[in-house]
């Protein structure tokens, strides 16, 4: 007895529904994205299955030069979770143009590039390289990672630096391709960062990154990773990605943010993980960690979701964009 | 059933330009039922119905596990080494099998040696670049300390298979931990199988090397799988000897499929530039030559890699990265 | 074949080894308290096993007036982990004085009072009460619950009210007993919160509280939780657990933050776990939703470090203190 | 084995002051070797081999479960009732067992149904305050709903032993998802044995209140255990032919011993005062006329307690709690 994991997952296709979404210019086939440093970039996936088929392949963050990536151990399994200090590595903007981004174009997959860069500079350069080439569906702002100029503090914790990142992105892209800011959980007040970000032009969320984290080696007693901390990502966090994402969609219906698309990630591992996300007010949602548990569940989800959508009556996935918010509030009403 | 894979390759391939030149399978996932599990000295010995998965496999891959029952709180996949995959297996049937070797180490790796037959394991596999191939009649010895010996007794019936001698070292801290003795005796033949333990309740007491040594010669190809340290020992040995070594290495993995760039260690390529290279697609096995040694330590919990100074976007002391 | 899990559970005494520890001026028997609104004030774990043997309970927060708590659902199981928001559910001090404090004064358990309050007038209130009876080994300032004067915003999210209670409390106990403040993770600075406090008297830290998350029914299309939002706690939050006590414990190192003692709490389930936080900085741990696992947690958790401490050679708790920050500093000297 | 406890309760003693008159048993946390597991209908009966927990049990109780294998990502206990306490359990070479009827409802109760005989299960009981007595001589009816029948049977017998007529009605959407049938007739006699299904499959079609109508009269006492909605009109019944009624709830728990406050329902205390009450220690089984109805929502996902404005510490529109 053996079944492919892949097709056995997947639920069957769900009738009347239209499983499309759309993260402003951007549309998509389905709502369900890879998460970035989950999938590198695209190509192992594909070993296993169409990439063409996932709502889109977001790919590991991009940076200008090479960058080789932390000492290991790099990572360590906690509770329904993990920590990783990978360290942002990967070959550089040249080569990402030269061999991944043609590999996603050929193969029919919507790229969603992440962006990390040492200071604002960075990344707007970046961004300039990226926006003109065919096959680049959004540009996804990881501003998760540590500004050299401000004493190595993550950009995203600070709604200063989030909106310096944002604004030089934005200029650069000049509206061609949709500017997503990638958020942290870890800060007091995540709809101050939020609306720095869309004050300054992004046109969507990605929420959340990684939360930091750490784990003693109880053996060596020191740190298990090399880098001390990591980011801990995967089932443990849902929790916290969900409460996030609500609180900035239910700043948005208050009318204290200006609306604009969410893409949900954080800890999804079904379709129903997913459909949390939707109904706190996602328009599409990322699926990380997952991956390293279940490659197929990127894909899975996906058909996990339209049918989970489906079967509660929704036609489409806008439809079901923060549907929590409006039941909670029909309760208050009555 | 498969032999050795093609040409050797003549180093290993930067990450970025994998995949031209590379023959292995792809991967697939398959839920695979338990159809035995046996105790083997200190280890257990599970057979499963693998499907494409065991008709795809070559010698040298492994197979990634998922472990607990959903909703299991242990995410990642535990990666092991594949002993033998026989497609059309007798013994079941007829099925297509993969067999795996597994150590009760940490918790994952006890919850699959308390499967039964029946129970069901999500496998990916396989995974992996398999052994490469010796230069034609090159003399070959296979060492395996503990469990490494798993993938080993497969590789030693092609190699002998494609002619080669096949001389096989199997080393463990005592006997109990001793695998593969008798079906490595039953490939190459009992006087081709050394075995060293640390405390002497079997073979040769001391280390695999000592057994290794005066095997090693000019020409000689030497494939090793265990721990970090026999690996580096190994590799010392027969390149002193003018030899070449592929090392398997065990990297802590979180994917085992090449997205996540945790299994990482540092390894000269082709083109002489060392990277972070990733074990579970770029290797497990690599030439011991392009090991960057003086960057990993090893230690009691394992082998840790450092950043060597020279590596590919290596951190510089201030500024901006090469 | 039953055997009661308790003593099974329990690893035999560590020969050699001293257990106690102390949070300022207060003596433990043992490292291993029970955490507020995970062991009420003691009675029901009696029932199981003798509450004396603990390092100390440590009460639900106790409040001025009587208060029912929140509507149900209160609790929601997530991945190793689980949300609650019981809405600080209690009689009040009258009725905890006359009743819970004098239990556990007769059955001889160290009593650390968790206090709550919705201003800081009503924190100092309540401790001028306590500090007197006989029975109160400590108080504990649950600074994470809100700040009815300042718009609900939780105390422990501002450096400002966190100081305010703080000192309120300070001034009034003058000494009499060691004040701890506890600590909320959701915060961008958690060493600024950590200074703020202890600038202002307090005599140690309890960290961390949940941290803020949230479930959406996927069959209601609501929140799981009445309150809709709700504290997430147990094995899934450690590593942001352990991760805050290393960053309070190495701003103490590098002097950037008075010395003090940590009291570290999230997610512990075993003796290595706790030895994670001791290793990191904590002189003592709390075990809060282990307990709904395993009632006995409390008090295993204690016997297993012991003998984990005794394994690796440490003759005493102190010792081993932050040691993975003295490991890790050995190799940079290297 | 055991009697039904002492005299039966006034009311429900205020949370702050339970325990003076509490005759309860301590709970013990035990681990209990599964001695069998079968089908019965659409459950399965569990019998565990539950040492101190079996000899302290009384009708009424229930057993906190540890679910999923360490490290299991299911912290949160599930709470059973016990069908039955068996010391020196003649069937089990004289073991003192528990018996349990588990529902396959999520992943938690899911797996408990899996584990096979001789695995192991974390359980801590007896928990929760047992049925009260009825008064000398009352009559009784027993109305469980689903699995809701499974403490009842034991009920039944120590009723019956105490000289009450005993009539059972048992209830379910279907015939598969009745339970006790045999066991309640072997006890009380079929003619007492009344069997309601929704949809007609076996006995009256219609609900266990149709059946209840006709036994209420003034001075019953009603026990009942199953949905909330199913107690609510069953209280009414009771209450309205002068009767009274013994709810066991089934509220979310997260510990099950009285320490969390999760498990808590609004009901109206001795000195009248309504409390957010824990169901696992001054319940499950509440007394149907102190219960706030008025409070309690019941939709299909179960039934929800808002706070009542005349609750203990209630919220206040403005300024400070009472
Ligand atoms: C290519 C390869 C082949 C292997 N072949 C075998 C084999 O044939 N038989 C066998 O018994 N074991 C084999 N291992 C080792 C096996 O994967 C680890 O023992 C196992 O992952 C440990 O999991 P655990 O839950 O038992 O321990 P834990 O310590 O709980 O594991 C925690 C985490 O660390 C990772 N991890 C810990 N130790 C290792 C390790 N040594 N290697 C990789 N990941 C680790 C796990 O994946 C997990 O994410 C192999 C490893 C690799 C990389
Ligand atoms: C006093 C009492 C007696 C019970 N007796 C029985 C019995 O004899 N047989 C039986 O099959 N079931 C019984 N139940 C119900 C059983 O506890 C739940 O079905 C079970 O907890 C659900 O867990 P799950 O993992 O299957 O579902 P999940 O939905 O995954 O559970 C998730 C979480 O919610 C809690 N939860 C969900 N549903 C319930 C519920 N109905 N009651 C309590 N907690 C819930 C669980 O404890 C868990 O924390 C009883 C419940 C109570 C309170
Ligand atoms: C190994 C690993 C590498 C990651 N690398 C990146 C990255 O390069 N850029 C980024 O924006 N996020 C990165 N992330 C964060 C994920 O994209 C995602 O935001 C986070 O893991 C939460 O989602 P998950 O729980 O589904 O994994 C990484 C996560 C993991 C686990
Ligand atoms: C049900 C529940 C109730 C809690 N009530 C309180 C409380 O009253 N006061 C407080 O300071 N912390 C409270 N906490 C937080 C715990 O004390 C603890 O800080 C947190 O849960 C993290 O530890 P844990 O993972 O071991 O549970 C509560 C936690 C839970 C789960
Ligand atoms: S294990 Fe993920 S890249 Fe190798
Ligand atoms: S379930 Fe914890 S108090 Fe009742």
């Amino acid at each position: 007895m053996t079944t492919t994991a892949t097709s056995a997952g997947s639920a069957g296709p769900a009738v009347g529904f239209d499983p499309r979404t759309a993260i402003g210019t951007l549309e998509l086939k389905n709502p369900v994205l890879t998460a970035s440093g989950c999938a590198a970039a695209g190509r192992e996936l594909g070993r296993l299955y169409d990439v063409a088929a996932l709502g889109a392949v977001v790919t590991k963050s991009i940076l200008r030069d090479a960058r080789s990536g932390r000492p290991t151990p790099r990572m360590a399994e906690t509770p329904s979770g993990m920590l990783n200090s990978i360290g942002l590595q990967g070959p550089g903007i040249d080569a990402f143009l030269a061999h991944d981004l043609p590999w996603l174009r050929d193969h029919g997959a919507t790229a969603v590039v992440s962006i990390a860069g040492n200071d604002a500079a960075e990344f707007a350069e970046l961004a300039g390289r990226l926006v003109d080439e065919p096959g680049v569906g959004a540009v996804e702002v990881n501003i998760s990672c540590p500004n050299v100029a401000n004493r190595g503090l993550v950009f995203a914790c600070d709604p200063g630096s989030s909106a310096e990142v944002v604004s030089g992105v934005v200029d650069v892209v000049g509206g061609r391709v949709p500017v997503l800011a990638k958020l942290s959980p870890d800060v007091t007040d995540i709809v101050a960062i939020a609306r720095a970000c869309l004050d300054h032009g992004a046109d969507g969320l990605a929420m959340v990154n990684t939360t930091l984290g750490m784990v003693v080696d109880t053996d060596t007693m020191r740190p298990v990773l090399a880098g001390v901390t990591g980011g801990l990502s995967g089932p443990a966090i849902r929790p916290i990605a969900v409460r996030c994402v609500w609180q900035v969609h239910a700043a948005m219906r208050r009318g204290d943010l200006r609306t604009a698309p969410i893409v949900g990630i954080g800890g999804i591992l079904t379709g129903l993980d997913a459909l949390q996300f939707v109904l706190a007010g996602a328009s599409a949602v990322q699926v990380g960690t997952s991956t390293f548990h279940d490659p197929s569940a990127p894909l899975r989800v996906g058909a996990e979701l339209a049918q989970a959508l489906a079967a509660r009556g929704f036609a489409g996935v806008a439809d079901a964009v923060g549907h929590a918010h409006t039941v909670l509030a029909r309760e208050g009403a009555r | 059933m498969s032999a050795v894979t093609g040409p050797a390759p003549a180093g290993v391939p930067a990450a970025e330009t994998l995949g031209a030149r590379d023959r292995r399978p792809d991967p697939v996932q398959v839920r695979c039922a338990v159809l035995a599990n046996e105790p083997d000295g200190a280890y257990r010995r599970l057979v499963l119905d693998a499907g494409e998965a065991a008709r795809r496999a070559l010698p040298g891959q492994f197979a990634a596990l998922a472990v607990g029952e959903p909703p299991t709180a242990m995410l990642l996949r535990r990666a092991v080494s594949i002993h033998a995959a026989t497609p059309g297996d007798r013994r079941f049937d007829g099925a297509d099998t993969l067999e795996i070797v597994v150590a009760p180490h940490g918790p994952g790796t006890e919850w699959v040696t308390r499967r039964r037959a029946g129970d069901v394991l999500d496998v990916v596999a396989p995974l992996g670049r398999p052994f490469p191939a010796p230069e034609v009649g090159a003399p070959t010895v296979l060492v395996g300390g503990g469990y490494g010996s798993a993938p080993l007794v497969w590789l030693a019936r092609d190699l002998r298979d494609a002619g080669h001698r096949v001389d096989v070292v199997l080393g463990a801290a005592s006997r109990d931990k001793l695998f593969g003795l008798e079906e490595a005796a039953a490939v190459v033949g009992p006087d081709l199988v050394h075995v060293t333990t640390d405390d002497g309740s079997a073979g040769l007491r001391g280390r695999v090397t000592d057994a290794l040594a005066p095997l090693a010669r000019d020409g000689v190809v030497v494939y090793a799988c265990g721990p970090m340290a026999m690996l580096r020992a190994v590799h010392e040995v027969a390149a002193g000897a003018g030899g070449t070594s592929w090392l398997a290495v065990e990297e802590s993995m979180a994917c085992g499929i090449g997205v996540c760039m945790t299994c990482v260690l540092p390894v000269r390529g082709e083109d002489g530039v060392t990277r972070m290279t990733r074990s579970c697609v770029e290797g497990p096995t690599f030439d011991g030559d392009r090991v960057r040694w003086d960057a990993i330590s090893i230690g009691p919990g394992g082998a840790t890699s450092a950043v060597p100074a020279d590596c590919l976007g290596a951190p510089v002391a201030a500024g901006k990265g090469h």
